[in-house]
């Protein structure tokens, strides 16, 4: 493997993140102490790290509902996502999106999206304004295996695959959308099987493995920076929690010993290892990068849950983007 | 005006109703299906499937791919060809997905053709905010699809409507789409145990009154009977009038209504502007012209998207306050 | 009113007027795209886009594939990441085909990211009947995106309109539907060389009169001129105001009319039922009640699809004789 | 080849039947003696005849904007057809529905369809209701290359491979879509390279080759009948005349040689070449063929041109399937 050192360090770091941002946040969920509802990322880490390392803060991604991991690995800010999730004023969103919707235009990520496939459309745009305004940026997309059903990401991936955008399509295959596996929404094995009919090049990867994820992206992210199109990039992986929270909604629709399974093969404890074991990171600096990361998050739980609600007058401003006021003054 | 048989009635849940109209309508007719996205395996997000797959098998019962284009037409072609599938749009926020099948294809096929297809077909959904859901799971979008000619629309309020408006809706040969709401789920009511319909195209006079009339839809039917438990000790009598049926539209009961209590308000969850209610209350003004002693009021969400925040939200959604508050204003505007 | 410089003006048709909008628009933002079905090499099965693939090139002036949910899609991340991008929806009826990327993605995109995105998209697409092209290449929706909060909806009645409420649309920050007239592209009027705007959100009063308003949008400003042509005789003296922009509304000069002329009716193309004038109705009579000597009236398409049949088509579209009907109808009814 | 000689004679007939119906149909609209618009189905008659010749009364299709050949293949009426061309009572949809929406439910025609990618999700709907009924029916869409990228016949491909479903995706690939050709809306060459990423069979067939279009849809029926799912069967073909009408709108997309080239392949020719030196039907009995069937259409023509328009009471009628009244009672 020719990965360096520093980006292998990156790339724990990032998973790391994710890691200790949705297990506070699914406690927080748990606890009732955020309104709503949460789709966590946890045990998915390596695909958004994975990729998330061979972007710049200047290429673009779209995510989907489960959204918290892309922003985290593109370099999120906990306080203003926890504030989010919190609905306060003081995040992300001025409280008005929360977890299905937290962005950070400034750093290329165009929101998290409560509609299931409707980033790639969004994110073909965002490739085509990246060629059209002369830049040499990327934009990804993320979905999941159940969303590839959907008819836009058959749009995008055909008009991004004709006009060779600088684009990258992610399909997160974590085994399920909702509780319903793929093989009751497919007849194929592998969404990737898909590109061929669009004339972009399919790869699946082992998603649990970040290394893999990283490479290949790389490899896909070079070949879209090179005007050569874009790819699709599947990646197997798996999210330990439930559809929504930690412990769902108490209808059993996979095994206990599935998620056992997969869990011997958790993405941020294989790459522990493999640092271990090439002295790269002992388990204790490990340890230590997680302590670290666990008090950042705890201290911007604390700044989220302490700030302002958004005022009244919150309401009806940021709907359009002038000084004129929305037709209806106040809500009656 | 309900064809509710004489029959052993319990208390159910609203979403324990809904699955009971399912399970009434999937038993009485063999040509009944119901597809949609976990709503087999999982019995529901809502749980307004639960125990159907269970009792009736996944030929009946199906967990379908997420392809909303794909299934509203897969209850296009089944019901054009002998079916009568009842299609369920997880939340109606997701009509946008299958925008042209309903548009286009299920709501004017029959016309189309001449009258030579028949569409016996139900399309359920969930409306409603209230529950931190943000903008793209909590919107009420009735209004797109009572412009529509050729679909009915219902908006049941408690569970007793929720069972008989469904089994009404399955029953008629034509489409219907049922909007229940989210955030009455656990409502509770009488149901009774035989199947019943609530006939379509009929509104019900949830509470009689004399000098103010309240058209309420969907759970705001529950909000304005709040308001008017509170405005009664003002000498304000409330008359409250679920259409129950949006499309077609029971006008008469309403201005009936209006005419005896010379004054009215409209209320729903949807954005005001654009909303069913302007319907109304354009219909009230012009058929209840000399009856009327104040223009009609409408309440209804802000000219915004349905915001996160629970701070935000709760100034979304129209509530009882907000509504004896507008009552209030109408009876000030009197001339 | 409206910013049109002193300019060199000439007659062109509507169709060319619009081709000259989005030449304009090309011509002073480099940001500025344009990209729909067989708007580049063929020019727009319309003609609306003739000649700019010639003048600006095939990555400024571009055919897409048949896919409507993506080109909206590709217009939302275009725009939110610094263009300035034109989608052209080829037919209205087709909106349903991209309705939840209009709907959930280019409506809210801004609101939902507290402020945070910036949308200067626009969307053209061609309304109408009375071509014989039936249920699904005739409708009229303007009413579906005139109730979603973000969006801006424009329908010009003229040549100089279309041109310059195209400009305003793509200069707007915002997105903004513009809602062309197919059976319009061919009338004449006088257009400016010049870049300019027609302000987003100001009505304009066509017609000065005295004793009555007609609120007519699109092609419709025409048929309500005709008719107000024919009502002069009988001493009806109509206003006629188009309120231009539909979202947001001016209602301030449409209150202001009817407070003058005590009687109003709404027309549109659209079906009646849950269409725009029921909002405008619904308005004027809380703003103008004690104005208002007889109810507001409404004249749209009844409650049905487009017929194809030109002896059915005839008596669906609103014309200048069933406004005139209907004026003498509001007139008699005054109290 | 197996086929049968009567099998030849009767795709023969389909094809002129389509041919003549057509040609006089878009005489008619240059004459400006029916309204709106017609899209012509001339040069394409193979696929509609190939693939319907394996049908029966109670096999269902969805059809397109270009649907007279289907319905016409179908074994439509021509008086009823032409009247409603001419938007008269007498026609198939009482003259509500015109040239896009011609249909006949009696013999399977779910009606043409004026929203491009439209009908493949109403087959899968007749695929699922004809085995759900216990039936042994197949339900055949046909779609243009223009239409596969539209997201609902991905989302329609996709449900009726995992189902298995009766059903056959007929994808007419005749070279444009409008004035556009595929290679400006698609990066691959063949639409049926899609099939596999839904996990069914895809097969390409000379659309100008009855036989051919015949054999393929043979197998594909066969194999939907048998309960093992659809196929989707490509069919290079072209049309003649321009997407709209005959002589169209005046701007060249296409060469003149570009057309010529395709007329050398014209079908109707091709098989009746084929049929005389096979000794099957001479030119002269081929003539016979076309002139009666031009007889039977000439008096259609004449029967819709002189039947009544529909009465004003019809505007309100077959909204809804009741004899409750329309909330408008009259236009207003
Ligand atoms: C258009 C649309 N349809 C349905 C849903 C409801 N829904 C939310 S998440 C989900 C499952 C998505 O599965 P997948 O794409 O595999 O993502 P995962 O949750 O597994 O990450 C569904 C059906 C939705 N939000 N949007
Ligand atoms: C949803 C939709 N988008 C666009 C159109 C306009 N339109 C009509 S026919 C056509 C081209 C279709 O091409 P193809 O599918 O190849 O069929 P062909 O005309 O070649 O038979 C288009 C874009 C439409 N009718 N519906
Ligand atoms: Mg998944
Ligand atoms: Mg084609």
């Amino acid at each position: 493997m020719d990965v360096d050192r520093n980006v292998l360090l990156d790339l724990h770091r990032r998973m790391v993140r994710i890691r200790v941002f949705e297990e506070e946040a699914g406690k927080l969920m748990e606890a009732a102490r955020v309104p709503g509802a949460l789709h966590l990322y946890v045990g998915e880490e390596a695909v958004a790290a994975g990729v998330m390392a061979n972007l710049t803060d200047d290429d673009q991604i779209t995510s989907t509902h489960r959204g918290h991991g892309h922003l985290v690995a593109k370099g999120g800010d906990f306080k203003r996502m926890y504030a989010e999730l919190f609905g306060r004023a003081t995040g992300y969103n001025k409280g008005k999106g929360g977890s299905m919707h937290v962005c950070d235009m400034e750093i290329g990520m165009l929101g998290a999206n409560g509609i299931v496939g409707a980033g790639p459309p969004i994110a073909i745009g965002a490739a085509f304004s990246d060629r059209y305004r002369g830049t040499s940026n990327v934009a990804v997309t993320f979905f999941g295996d159940g969303a590839s059903n959907e008819g836009g990401v058959h749009e995008a991936a055909n008009i991004a695959a004709l006009w060779k955008l600088p684009g990258l399509f992610v399909c997160e295959y974590n085994g399920y959308g909702e509780f319903t596996p793929p093989a009751r929404h497919q007849a194929i094995r592998d969404v990737a099987d898909r590109a061929a009919g669009y004339g972009m090049p399919g790869v699946v990867v082992d998603g649990m493995d970040v290394i893999a994820v990283y490479e290949a992206t790389r490899e896909a992210v070079a070949r879209a920076r090179r005007g050569d199109g874009p790819t699709l990039l599947e990646c197997k992986t798996y999210r330990f929690y439930d559809h929504v929270g930690i412990r769902g909604m108490g209808v059993s629709y996979r095994t206990d010993d599935e998620v056992l399974q997969w869990r011997k093969r958790d993405p941020v404890a294989l790459l522990e290892a493999h640092l271990a074991d090439a002295q790269i990171l002992s388990s204790d600096d490990a340890r230590a990068v997680h302590d670290e990361v666990r008090a950042e998050a705890l201290a911007a739980v604390a700044f989220a849950e302490s700030s302002p609600f958004p005022e009244p007058h919150e309401l009806l401003e940021d709907v359009y983007d002038t000084s004129l006021p929305a037709p209806d003054e106040a809500p009656r | 005006m309900t064809t509710a048989e004489a029959t052993t009635s319990r208390k159910l849940t609203y979403v324990a109703a809904i699955a009971d109209g399912l399970r009434c309508a999937l038993r009485e007719d063999p040509l009944v299906f119901v597809a949609g996205e976990d709503i087999a395996g999982y019995g529901g997000v809502f749980g307004h499937t639960r125990g159907l797959l269970a009792e009736f098998g996944p030929t009946r019962v199906l967990d379908t791919p997420i392809s909303e284009a794909g299934i509203i037409g897969l209850g296009v072609g089944a019901a054009a060809t002998g079916c009568r599938p009842v299609i369920d749009i997880m939340f109606m926020d997701f009509m946008g997905e299958c925008g042209d099948e309903i548009l286009n294809q299920m709501a004017k096929m029959r016309y189309m053709f001449g009258g030579k297809a028949r569409l016996p077909m139900t399309v359920t959904t969930m409306a409603g905010a209230g529950m931190n859901l943000a903008a793209q799971h909590s919107q009420s979008l009735e209004a797109w699809f009572c412009h529509i000619p050729g679909l009915k629309v219902v908006m049941p309020a408690t569970p007793y409507d929720a069972k008989g408006l469904l089994l009404a809706a399955v029953r008629d040969d034509n489409p219907v789409v049922v909007v229940f709401n989210k955030r009455s789920l656990g409502m509770q009511g009488d149901v009774p145990e035989a199947a019943y319909a609530v006939e379509l195209g009929r509104a019900n006079i949830v509470r009689a009154g004399t000098n103010f009339t309240v058209v309420a839809t969907g759970r705001m039917v529950h909000e304005a009977l709040a308001a008017a438990m509170a405005l009664a000790q003002d000498g304000l009598d409330l008359e409250v009038v679920d259409p129950r049926t949006l499309q077609p539209l029971d006008i008469e009961t309403i201005v009936a209504s209006v005419r005896k209590t010379h004054r009215a308000l409209v209320v729903h969850e949807a954005v005001r502007f654009g909303g069913f209610g302007a319907e109304v209350a354009a219909q009230i003004q012009e058929l209840a012209f000399d009856h009327l002693d104040a223009p009609v009021g409408r309440v209804g969400a802000p000219f915004a998207p349905v915001p996160f925040s629970p701070a935000l939200e709760k100034l979304y959604v129209p509530n009882a306050d907000r509504i004896a508050a507008e009552v209030r204003r109408v009876v000030g505007l009197q001339v």
